[in-house]
């Protein structure tokens, strides 16, 4: 199994996980972070002149998913999150060796 | 003769004026870092609790009890001995002297609170203590008599003040400027982005200033008459716009702010705070609108000097309420007051030149004081906190508390 | 003659008045996502700005000088020319007339602020303010004057509106309609879950409004007397009932919410407002009951309809100040107050008639008005933000802030 | 004959007195887990609400109407059936007999408010309300009688209680008690970290509670006079007393905390309330110092037995609200109140014992009927919510919502 | 070294928190993440009706332990985290290749 | 490629991040996380006496990067937050398979 965590702008939140429920893709959990790349922060005003924010919030969504599927979820992230502007975001992608359900306790790929 | 309607305007408004010490504590605290909002709060909360005692034990009297030389009050009314349910004619015929030396109790007491913007995030929680019980007294009763009391030598040269832009603004400002001097910037000032903490909360905070602003310039009136009824409506007015210019200024340099509206409103506030029970609703929008652009650019200078007077009460208190006081000069009328005087517009320039020795005498008695104390204060008792201290932020060092 | 206690009393009523303005950007600012929770409250503060400098200047005399044909004032008390601390006997004889212009100020101001729940989270900041001081300028100041200046068309016609429930609400209420239907839906409306952000913040603004609806309505009797108290008495007594019953009815739904009762308990000061100096307190218990049934079942319309008037002004205060207003036509009684008038209930069913009339004329009239205004400032100005910078929030876009 | 001035003063102090009904939510909200911190300001809301209209149904006339024996009013007033704006010179001869009815009201709101932080976390939300109403009715307004009920037995025997330390604090804390040990401990109690959610809340619930109480103590003069004007200055001294004690107290145990001031402001709060029409400035100094150095110590004792009364409702009104009764009884001078007595410094120990029996009836009363209410409600409707729900917390589970 | 990434009920960490401290186990993260899963999200009440919420508050707890401590770890957190109903969340296993104390810059296995 | 997740103290992040930027090192994502180790918790005023906290507020900082700058990156990290108190936090690293740059869509090493 793959873990694909994405690092989206906040307002694609609502909409990602829209178009990942239509396929099916239901199981993510999701973070608020902040994030600092190309994009290198903000710019934001005091009572007087601005300062600089060195990080911006992002959402980081994570989804395990089985290898089979990698391909599908990543289309589907990078169709709704490029808007070809600086701070779209990241994907990376990494392995899982073992999934468990709390509730039933089973394992592996019924898990997901 | 007790006039009830007159001593239900004053307690009220003493009520609304305590409630500003809090709030001073809400704004400047959502306006520090996370870690030290609730430090911020709490040497507001501490003013209230040690200056509410200060005052009725030493305070008062000093201020207000029969002068020794213009320049002090005696220790008559030492513990408010024979301060009582009676009036005092000297200060105001129509409600009980107790009731004045409480409205007088809640402007001693947010004096030195509006100080504590120029030392958050740093200070020792210990030091702070005992650096607002010297300030207190040997900063601010003296001033008041000077001021306010009978006898006091401002008082007896003419300048006005209605309800404290010297006594209140400019030695709050000056002595900020002079304590931020003496124990220096935070760790990391000018580098790292030094972020507000909780927005909401200065707005909360500016919101209570500009209700308690009601009772602190409407109840300098010790009545609930005309005049009362001036000082309200110009408060309003000025607050309005200084923080219409304040938008107006930030929105040409780049965007308009809450941040920004909400010190400009608070700018309007002082500025008019010496002159409400002077001057008309047409005056006050000038006042306001003037004092925005003078405390807007000062902070602008203050920053270019890379001064770490953290939250700007010299530019805000210090020159807001050096501005007002000026402007009641130029702008004071005795339509509006007849116990007042005319002001420059009105023909009669000795009047601004008193209130400019006003505004002069307590920005350089308030700044040379508060240095040597603080001065004194870091040598006995160590004003700064360790900077892993500083790092780790005030609410866990000083008060092993997280909001 | 200027009477000191009634002085005191409108004063302070005027202080806490001015307090809800701010008070509704709490209330709605904790209600929107929290991407916009800060540029709800600055609309609301920069209500508080804005009508601040237009009252003084232009509302007061169009709203209360000596009447041009019962439709507006003339511009007699420009810029407060005339208006002092003298008493005005034609609108209250006990306090200052610079006292009156005060209080209907603080009326004047809050009302634009209730319109901003129907366009958060989409307006440009700058369409809004040029919207407001339209709004204020063409609607609330004409209806003002219909209703309580001397000679207005419809306080001729006898119609009673003790504090405001139809130039205060439904002026709000109607116009929030109008000018939702010409903005839009949000982005996302009625798919997206659109998450209140901040609900203590909600409870913090609702409870200020409670508190300073004492200061509305019971200010409103422009005394201390009895007929204050009454209005004191009854604005809590409905606003606890409507609570009450709003409780009630999302309980038998599912659930009753903190959101539900502070909409409950507002609805209730609402329709008890244009009643509070004309019935008694089991009436109350009827209208502010009442109120809730009806704006609970309006908001349910209204989503029905998926009209994204956000947080439901119409509703709430349309709707609210509607009912109010022909409640007093129903319930008001002369025991109460001798100067007001007998309703259907006491055997006079033309007062209600009258009221309708007033409700109908001022509804009809904010709603076009508005419409026509919003349409204007769409094609001068633009109404919305771009769709980006509502999908990063008007926080970031408008004001370059986070919370 | 009405006063102006003094309908004014009680009408703003009512205001204030309802506002510290929601500053108790605030207060307590901000110290509860963050799962529940919606259900707690909720509680105090609906307090508000219920009990709004409990007092003018039935509440008052219970209360205040002419007595049955000494131990409860009759029905005469039912619905306020004869309450109107005259005045009652039985009660206060210068104010409308509805505005002392509505001051009253903001006790009787308050007073079961208090109770609140003894279940906090774990009440069922319907029981709450059970509970409330019962209790308002069974211990509330039979007490209220028999202090300040013209007839009612402990005023007939001379107990002096100016602003409610029995008729309030003693009954809600030792109620609190009471429920508290029907009710049980939370899960987790004394083994999970509790955490207080947000303490910044907890400030603005103090502040605003510290504000309120200027209108609770100098509103009970229920005029605008020099006693309203003693009862103002001796709430805020001993307010800062007692804070300040408390900060020293929990420096020498380890560390300032803004939570411990908040407290302790409040303790010196509760203290000073039945002395405070009784005594002078310097007596307050002692009452609110020693009322800290009591509760703080209760609350030691209170967990070392393990007593879940979660947010000390017992230690901080229990026992302030006692400690402030007795003090009358020491303290009290004919020089503040010649309507008072003298205490036992003035060598009248008589009035000691008075007081004695006034706390050991009232607090004995309210924990005997308040145990058996909590029995019964919990037999009939169940106390408690599922442990699930109570894991859960009781935002989403009782009310669906989430901060 | 192996990762333990475990979505839990909010109200589950303290009793996890203490049953792991018991068996010795101390070091660990937690996040306050939001989640979305067979249990796909929760009604709330608005002013009138409801709204879905299509994320609920979880608990997100990382564990790094030898390898050898996985299967006990994994079973205390089951043992404590099974409620049997929707929404007790998934554990996800993971490689951990090294581990640095930063105060004694130790790396490997007794940096745990 | 390589993450580097350090869990560092929150007062640490300013610098750290200055000293990453002196040698080019941007890109990254920071949550705020509450962690436990041998520095077990904290104790904290309560209104009278005080309780237990027993997870302390951190920083999780993650970065992506190239495995030849993996060593470079953990020197500084530990240069700059190895006080040698408890507390000073942790360092794991884990394997990334693959990086997504959203706004341009490039994969790999570019992509970072
Ligand atoms: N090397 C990295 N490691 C971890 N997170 C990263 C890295 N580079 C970028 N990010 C995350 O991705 C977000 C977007 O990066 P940015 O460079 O602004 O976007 P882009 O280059 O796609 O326009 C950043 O805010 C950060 O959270
Ligand atoms: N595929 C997944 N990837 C990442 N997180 C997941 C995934 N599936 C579930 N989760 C997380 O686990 C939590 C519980 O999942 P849910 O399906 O509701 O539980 P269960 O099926 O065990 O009853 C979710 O809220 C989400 O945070
Ligand atoms: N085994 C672990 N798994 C995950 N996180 C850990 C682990 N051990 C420690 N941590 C994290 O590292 C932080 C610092 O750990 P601690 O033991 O206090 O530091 P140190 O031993 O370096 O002084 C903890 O607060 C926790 O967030």
């Amino acid at each position: 199994m793959k873990k694909i965590e994405a690092i989206i702008r906040s307002e694609k939140l609502e909409e990602l996980r829209e178009a990942l429920d239509k396929r099916g893709y239901i199981g993510m959990t999701v973070t608020e972070v902040k994030g600092r790349g190309k994009q290198k922060g903000v710019m934001l005003e005091w009572r007087v002149g601005e300062y600089r924010v060195e990080f911006l919030p992002k959402i980081k969504l994570e989804m395990v998913v089985e290898e089979k599927q990698l391909n599908e979820v990543v289309g589907v992230i990078e169709e709704v999150c490029s808007t070809g502007k600086i701070g779209d975001g990241k994907i990376f992608i990494s392995n899982i060796e073992e999934v468990i359900r709390l509730r039933t306790r089973e394992r592996g790929i019924t898990a997901l | 003769m007790i006039n009830s309607g007159d001593t239900a305007w004053v307690l009220i408004s003493t009520a609304l004026v305590i409630l500003m010490t809090p709030a001073v504590g809400f704004f400047y605290g959502g306006m520090v870092r996370k870690k030290s909002i609730l430090s911020t709060m709490m040497m507001c909360l501490a003013t209230l609790f040690l200056i509410s005692l200060q005052w009725v034990l030493i305070g008062y009297t000093l201020a207000f009890s029969p002068t020794k030389g213009g320049l002090i009050g005696g220790l008559q009314w030492l513990g408010l001995r024979g301060v009582g349910q009676l009036s005092n004619p000297d200060y105001a015929a129509t409600i009980p002297a107790l009731c004045f030396m409480m409205f007088q109790a809640a402007f001693a007491i947010v004096t030195p609170s509006l100080i504590v913007g120029a030392f958050v995030e740093r200070i020792k929680f210990s030091a702070f203590l005992v650096f607002t019980g010297l300030w207190a007294t040997f900063v601010y009763d003296p001033v008041a008599h000077w001021v306010w009391g009978v006898g006091g030598w401002l008082r007896a040269l003419g300048a006005l003040d209605f309800a404290g832009g010297t006594v209140v603004h400019v030695t709050a400002g000056f002595s900020a400027l002079a304590i931020a001097m003496v124990i220096g910037k935070r760790i990391g000032y000018g580098k790292d982005n030094m972020e507000p903490g909780n927005i909401p909360l200065v707005v909360i905070g500016a919101v209570l200033l500009w209700f308690g602003w009601f009772g602190f310039n409407g109840g300098s009136a010790l009545a609930a008459n005309g005049l009362a009824v001036n000082a309200f409506v110009v408060t309003n007015t000025a607050a309005a716009a200084a923080a219409t210019v304040w938008m107006i200024l930030s929105w040409l340099h780049r965007r308009p702010s809450v941040l920004g509206v909400a010190t400009g409103a608070v700018v309007g506030l002082v500025a008019i705070t010496p002159a409400s029970g002077f001057v008309d609703t047409m005056a006050a929008i000038v006042i306001g609108g003037l004092a925005a652009v003078i405390s807007y650019y000062m902070i602008v200078l203050r920053m270019t000097l890379r001064i770490d007077e953290s939250l700007d009460a010299f530019a805000c208190h210090g020159m807001g309420g050096a501005w007002g006081a000026i402007a009641t000069g130029i702008f004071a009328s005795k339509v509006v007051n007849p116990a007042g005087a005319d002001g420059l517009l009105l023909g009669n320039p000795g009047l601004l030149g008193t209130q400019v020795i006003a505004v002069a005498a307590t920005a350089v008695f308030s700044f040379v004081v508060t240095y040597v104390l603080a001065v004194l204060v870091d040598l006995v008792v160590g004003l700064r906190v360790t900077s892993n201290e500083e790092l780790v932020g005030l609410d866990i060092s000083q008060h092993a508390e997280t909001i």
